[in-house]
């Protein structure tokens, strides 16, 4: 496991040396002058250029300059964005916790339908109910998120009134931001609204969260429906068969356990995809999240804002492969032992 | 010997070829190929065919239904937009737009990522773990994000995506085409030419690469899926194709103020992505399922 | 005259990482030295791990050996230049299937080594192709079919095919002939054995199988753990075996067949 | 006992489901039938503000969220006859040469009373001094907290005009003002004329707070006070309660800033919004039952502004054959949606100052092509043309009117190139002059018809940044100043003709459209919203609750 656990520790350093690079060269890239580019601050007189030069070290090699950068990141300092003059720290603590929300929703719904679905799928293999799951998983994965928000609300927010359409709470209910997840901070305000600010930020979510999560639901449908086929096919449970026990039991203490376990290694390389997905659906719902706040930062050409969401949801959607990672080699202790990397 | 006149086809079908028929007889793979073909057809031609001028602004004619409409006319088949274009048209042009350009970018990607793939699949040791660390890092980029980072750089327009998404599809070449050369080098046949005195990139090129087109193409396929919906998802956000071009996703952008007005000029476009995407998809997903049959023989 | 080929000191060693900072050597094959004539068979046998199959792998070049050198008629034979090397000693592997390329033709197959290695134009390799075809026991029409199609004592042929198209002096057999049922078996023997008096092959049989051996060698050679036990005539060696090793091997043998 | 551990997971599965079920189908009901909504008002705006205090402000989006929210005047207009009507200012009085206004303050005028700020006294005549003095006196340190940027003070040269403000007693004072200006009480009625208080001033400096605070945490004595803002999502105001005027009846006033036009109306359809800025899709709208639509003769226009200083407008004749070529009429009904009049002049129909100009531009390619030639310019040649990317009272859609544009240009053999910036970047490289032409327009801030005239062409409006034409002429600018000079509006109508006569003669741009400016609400709301002038204001507005 020490050994597991350092390699997987050695492939996120690494990744965050890489993103740290990347993200520090974005200011050589942006056009405009590379202090601003790092500091966002637009209107820095010039005493407080001279203090930019010395804590940048950009009177420094470029090495220099890199470690400075570093340094900066990691006490928490991301610059300022260009367009508002607020820390990007500051914003990225009030939009993050909303994508991370919402993702964890999708995902979370992505999971409950996707993954049974997949198994009904395979256990009606080649039967009409297989081939409408089937078919239902290709148009999901086929359709453009944009698009399919813009019907979502067509249907339930415009023509049946079931949800609706924007933001993340109704904005008369007043509820102070501590956490940033929506759902936290009603539990931790003193609103006497508490349980009417609950249901309706649930009935917020509910539209957002299925289009981001019809893509990777999908996936998961193929993915659940493939290790429980291979599950169904494979040596153990024709043995377990041929033991003499039912196709529930086989199916329900054999068949789900064992291809559950496949599933969540693959829900780590999928959530970047669903950080994607989630992106452009924030715009569409007025989701006041990362995703909208970053696209927002390039129109604006907010450079800083730009490095720092970059570096923000890249570490997010990373730490969640390697979290499904761990508990992928939790629930398989064989796969502690098999060489990684490739 | 007699058992050789067994062999009296007068065809004798390549793997590809094979792969091909039992394609050919998965009836919604090959009718979704058909799609494809129409599609290629259409980007190809399509600036020729259209009915009517594409930018030019018809204000006789704003904002008219489609011919099924009681309002519709049949010389629009699918309504005009609000500076009077018609719809057809400007759904035919976008083809070679939206997916025309799916397929020149991911002809791109598979290439250069095609090449760096098999050199680092050929160089073992620190370059080829340190490109493993750097391929890890990219793909754990979502890519539509990487790619409007790079258009963050490079400014919005139609070429910057392009690149951007190029760009972006890139690592997952590297990676399929790698780790095909990599298993193919574990199996015998690899080592005969080898033998025979051949070079290590023409081993490549003779004998390895026959092996591995179809993991490629099918790898393609995805790309291309994933290229459609990201050109368009780009051309919605308004980093993409400019104002007046007809690219799929900002034709949707810019009729969304028309969404209670005139629904069509909203829903067709998103129509087209839909379909154009289903379509490749099932082409790429006829192709597996044909190699995992004849895998399975 | 200087013999077709000359093994002299030919040894081999495995370096094994064991952890991250010592290194293991291992000795697969301990130095060893023979000769070989043309028309000749020598028969190397032993059981796994023996290292027989290093022997035959350095000798086709398809490994490096640590020490020693192989000289054809008295030529030095570098390692790593193949096409010197694939003029001259050809190899074919113990799974037939296995080494044919699944997506290219016979006929593709058939010309890649003399794309590489003569000047032939077109129309004489097709000639040189056909005519091998030919020899082996296949037909023309073969040219343009698939691996897939054939079986597998005819992916053998195509395999001897292979070997013999550039006309090399030295055939390795790495137990060629062990996946073949005993009728395939016969008949491929018979067309070694043909092809070796029209073409004054020498070969080098790896094999565990003493029947074989004993039909079809010249020579034995007994390997255990990288050592040579036993070399000389096949009839002397397998009639009187002297070595413990050997006896218990050919018994082994002979004990199966009797059963 | 592995079997035991799955099945409490599928029980625990189970139970969530079921839950979540439940909670979707209890759920269905709509959001408005909560108590803690009915007594708020949620208006979704087009825009962010700048800033809070409306003397700094340039942008009507800043004026809508507070001036009429969060602040009063001396004076209002009437919404029927544009008149001035008494507000903070009991009633007033001007000398006969109209250099001397003297103004009778109420006294019971309360100022908010939030978290960052308590008054001990109601207003009087220091805050008011105070306001005004801010703009006119330099050494002021609220002067200097905002390097005296005050656009519209600055256009309509206050600090020149005002002399002095007296203080007579608490609640009178006397402006003195350097020559006469007809305009003046108008400009003082206007949005921008807001009083501040003195006390919260003096707080700020004495407990050596931030000065901008001043303008960034408004303190004003309107009906709604502020609560919080997050900027690009949400302003929250609260019902004043002491509000001098009467008992405020929402007790919740919510801005939700929502640029995208269509996410604007879906809000309004789902009743997320119960008031939407610049509705798009009227017939929808006017359609259904539960909404309304509220109409105000909006003054404003919308104008092609040629940049007369760098080539190929700085020759009139290209200006004109551009002016020849474009098709208003298509314009208004591609753009507009009929919801426009054609504009042949800056000044509105419905200002009195308006009479019909004598030479109207006809479209007409023929004229275009010979001007053109005229100009040397027959082979046609490369234009940029700038539009802005969001919607404005006077313009729905720039881009569109660009494109359309695009098209009549290309007729007459001119090439364009439309460019478009996010707003605030395309404001600030206009001001710059790095255009060659541009689609933008003025809405007035009051009725006076200098309103349409000084700001945009102006000599003095080329240094605060509001001239699109960079244009300056110095006969025009002389009328204006005669036409200001007089109380007569009879000769001012006189002037203001002569003036449109150069307009029409120089073109430094081209009036295209007068736009109704209109406003879609939730049919629970009741009372007007739209003011004709200073844009919005919820002060008569209550929510009924529903049947």
């Amino acid at each position: 496991m020490l050994n597991f656990t350092l390699r997987r520790l050695n492939l996120l350093f690494f990744t965050l040396l890489m993103l740290s690079i990347v993200s520090f060269s974005l200011s050589y890239f942006f056009p405009g002058n590379v202090l601003v580019n790092l500091s966002g601050e637009v209107n820095a007189d010039q005493q407080r250029t001279e203090q930019l030069v010395v804590l940048y070290n950009m009177d420094k090699s470029i090495f220099h300059q890199y470690t400075a950068y570093i340094g900066q990141i990691f006490s928490g300092n991301f610059g300022l964005s260009m367009s508002s003059q607020m820390p990007i720290s500051y914003e990225l603590k009030t939009f993050l916790p909303a994508t991370i929300e919402l993702c964890l929703s999708a995902l979370f719904i992505a999971l409950f339908f996707g993954v049974p679905l997949g198994f009904i799928a395979a256990i009606f293999h080649n039967k009409p109910l297989d081939k409408i799951i089937l078919t239902f998983a290709m148009v999901g994965y086929s359709i453009p998120v944009f698009w399919f928000a813009l019907i979502l609300i067509l249907v339930f927010s415009i023509t049946l009134s079931w949800f609706p359409s924007s933001g993340q709470l109704n904005l008369l209910f007043e509820i102070e931001q501590v956490t940033g997840f929506k759902f936290i901070d009603i539990l931790l305000s003193d609103s006497q609204y508490q349980a009417q600010a609950l249901k309706d930020a649930f009935m917020h979510i509910v539209l957002p969260a299925i289009a981001v999560a019809t893509a990777p639901m999908t996936i998961f449908i193929r993915l659940a429906r493939t290790s429980m086929l291979d599950v169904l096919e494979s040596n153990y449970i024709k043995a377990a068969k041929a033991k003499g026990l039912s196709q529930a039991h086989i199916i329900y203490h054999h068949g789900i356990r064992n291809s559950l376990v496949g599933i969540v290694r693959l829900i780590g390389l999928h959530f970047a995809n669903l950080v994607t997905v989630a992106m452009i659906a924030e715009v569409i719902f007025n989701w006041q999240g990362a995703g909208s706040w970053l696209i927002e930062s390039i129109f604006a050409r907010d450079y800083t804002a730009i490095q720092g969401g970059l570096i923000a949801l890249a570490t997010f959607t990373f730490f969640i492969n390697i979290l499904a990672d761990f508990l992928y080699a939790a629930l398989n202790p064989l796969e502690r032992h098999k060489q990684h990397g490739a | 010997m007699a058992r050789e006149n067994i062999y009296q086809e007068e065809e004798f079908p390549s793997p590809i070829k094979q792969l091909w028929y039992t394609f050919k007889n998965t009836p919604v793979a090959i009718i979704a190929f058909g799609c494809y073909l129409f599609l290629v057809f259409f980007s190809v031609f399509g600036s020729f065919i259209t009915p009517h001028d594409i930018v030019e602004n018809n204000l006789d004619k704003l904002l008219v239904p489609p011919a099924w409409n009681d309002d519709g006319d049949v010389s629009y088949l699918l309504g005009t937009d609000d500076l009077g274009r018609d719809m057809l048209s400007r759904l035919i042009h976008g083809t070679s737009l939206t997916f025309g350009l799916s397929f020149v970018v991911v002809f791109f990607a598979l290439a250069i990522g095609g090449i760096i793939g098999s050199i680092s699949a050929i160089n073992r040791g620190i370059k080829a773990s340190f490109l493993n660390h750097f391929l890890d890092v990219i793909l754990s980029i979502p890519s539509l994000l990487l790619a409007i980072i790079i258009v963050a750089i490079l400014g919005p327009g139609l070429g910057n995506v392009l690149w951007a998404i190029a760009l972006v599809s890139i690592p997952q070449f590297v990676h399929v085409t790698r780790n095909a050369i990599k298993e193919e080098q574990k199996k015998g046949y690899v080592l005969i030419p080898i033998l025979d005195g051949a070079s290590e990139t023409r081993v490549l090129i003779t004998s390895i690469y026959p092996n591995i087109i179809d993991k490629v193409i099918i790898q393609a396929t995805l790309a291309q899926s994933a290229a459609i919906l990201d050109i368009a998802a780009l051309g919605f956000l308004g980093l993409g194709a400019p104002i007046p071009m007809p690219e799929w996703g900002s034709m949707l952008a810019n009729s969304l103020d028309l969404f209670y007005i005139a629904p069509w000029t909203s829903y067709l476009p998103g129509l087209a992505i839909l379909f154009t995407v289903i379509v490749t998809n099932l082409v790429g997903e006829g192709l597996r399922h044909s190699l995992k049959i004849q895998k399975d023989r | 005259m200087a013999s077709l080929i000359e093994v002299k000191d030919l040894s081999k060693k495995y370096k094994i990482k064991s952890n991250w900072f010592k290194q293991k050597a291992v000795t697969v094959l301990h130095p060893i030295s023979f000769k070989l004539e043309a028309k000749e068979t020598l028969a190397v046998i032993g059981e796994i791990g023996s290292g027989k199959s290093t022997l035959a792998k350095l000798l086709v070049g398809a490994a490096r050996p640590t020490t020693g050198e192989i000289s054809l008629n008295g030529q030095h034979l570098q390692t790593g230049n193949f096409k010197q090397r694939c003029q001259h000693v050809r190899m074919i592997f113990q799974n037939a299937a296995d080494t044919l390329n699944p997506s290219l033709t016979i006929r593709q197959q058939l010309e890649e080594p003399l794309l590489l290695n003569t000047r032939l134009d077109e129309e004489q390799r097709n000639n040189m192709i056909r005519a091998t075809l030919q020899k082996v026991g296949l037909l023309a029409d073969h040219l343009h079919f698939y691996p897939h199609m054939f079986s597998g004592g005819q992916k053998q042929r195509i395999s001897l095919a292979r070997a013999i198209i550039l006309q090399p002096q030295l055939v390795i057999l790495d137990e060629a002939l062990a996946s073949l049922d005993l009728s395939l078996r016969a008949q491929m023997i018979n067309l070694l054995l043909k092809l070796q008096e029209q073409m004054g092959l020498a070969y080098l049989l790896v094999s565990h199988d003493i029947d074989v051996v004993e039909h079809f060698s010249d020579k034995i050679m007994v390997l255990r753990e990288g050592k040579v036990v036993e070399y000389g005539n096949t009839r002397d060696v397998l009639a009187n075996p002297k070595d413990k090793y050997t006896r218990k091997l050919v018994m082994s043998q002979r004990k199966t067949k009797m059963k | 006992m592995k079997v035991k551990a799955d099945s409490v997971k599928v029980k625990a599965i189970n139970t969530l489901f079921m839950l979540s079920l439940v909670l979707l189908l209890s759920s269905c009901g709509k959001v408005s039938d909560d108590s803690a909504l009915t007594k708020g008002i949620i208006y979704c705006s087009e825009g962010s503000p700048s800033t809070f205090n409306p003397q700094l402000a340039t942008s009507f989006i800043t004026i809508d969220a507070t001036s009429k929210q969060l602040y009063n005047r001396l004076m209002d207009f009437d919404p029927t006859n544009f008149d001035k009507i008494p507000a903070l200012a009991r009633s007033w009085h001007m000398t006969k040469n109209g250099k001397l206004i003297t103004f009778y303050l109420r006294k019971d005028v309360p100022f908010h009373q939030t978290d960052y700020f308590t008054p001990s006294r109601n207003m009087n005549a220091d805050d008011v001094i105070f306001s005004f003095n801010r703009i006119i006196d330099e050494s002021n340190p609220f002067y200097q907290s905002v390097a005296g940027r005050f656009p519209f003070f600055q256009s309509i040269k206050f600090s020149e005009l005002v002399q002095d403000i007296e203080k007579i007693d608490e609640y009178t004072i006397r402006f003195r003002l350097a020559y006469p200006q007809s305009s003046f009480l108008t400009n003082l009625a206007a949005p921008f004329g807001v009083i501040l208080s003195k006390e919260y001033a003096d707080t700020l400096l004495a407990q050596g707070r931030d000065l901008t605070e001043l303008d960034s945490k408004p303190i004003g004595t309107g009906p709604f006070k502020y609560r919080e803002y997050r900027s690009g999502s949400l302003i929250r105001y609260v019902k004043h309660e002491n509000y001098w005027r009467f008992d405020v009846q929402i007790e919740q006033l919510l801005f939700n800033i929502s640029p995208g036009n269509t996410s604007r109306l879906t809000k309004l359809l789902t009743h997320e919004c119960d008031v939407i800025a610049h509705p798009i899709a009227m017939q929808e709208i006017a359609s259904r039952k539960d909404l309304a639509l509220e109409e105000v003769t909006s003054f404003n226009v919308a104008f092609l502004a040629f940049n007369t200083q760098v080539p190929p407008f700085d020759n009139p004749l290209v200006r004109k054959a551009v002016a020849h070529a474009i098709d208003k009429k298509a314009i208004i009904s591609a753009v507009y949606y009929d919801q426009a009049e054609v504009a042949d002049s800056l000044l509105p129909k419905a200002s009195w100052a308006y009479s019909k100009s004598s030479k109207t531009i006809e479209h007409s390619l023929e004229k275009a092509r010979l001007l053109l030639a005229d100009a040397g310019l027959a082979d046609g040649f490369t234009l940029d043309i700038w539009a802005g990317p969001i919607q404005r009272a006077y313009n729905p859609n720039a881009l569109k009117m660009a494109k359309l544009i695009k098209a009549d240009l290309a007729s007459i053999g001119i090439e364009v190139n439309i460019i478009t910036f996010e707003w605030a970047t395309f404001l600030k490289k206009l001001a710059k002059g790095e255009h060659q032409s541009v689609l933008i327009g003025w809405s007035a801030d009051h009725p006076d018809p200098d309103n349409f005239f000084s700001p945009p062409l102006s000599c003095a409006s080329l240094a605060t940044g509001t001239n699109r034409a960079m244009w300056c002429n110095e006969e025009f600018d002389q009328l204006l100043k005669q036409s200001l000079a007089t109380n007569d509006t009879t000769i001012r109508k006189n002037l203001y003709k002569q003036a449109q006569h150069i307009l029409d003669k120089e073109i430094p741009l081209l009036p295209i459209a007068y736009a109704k400016r209109a406003q879609a609400k939730v049919a629970e709301i009741e009372g007007d919203i739209l003011t004709p002038f200073g844009g919005i204001s919820f002060e008569n507005v209550n929510k009924k609750a529903l049947q």
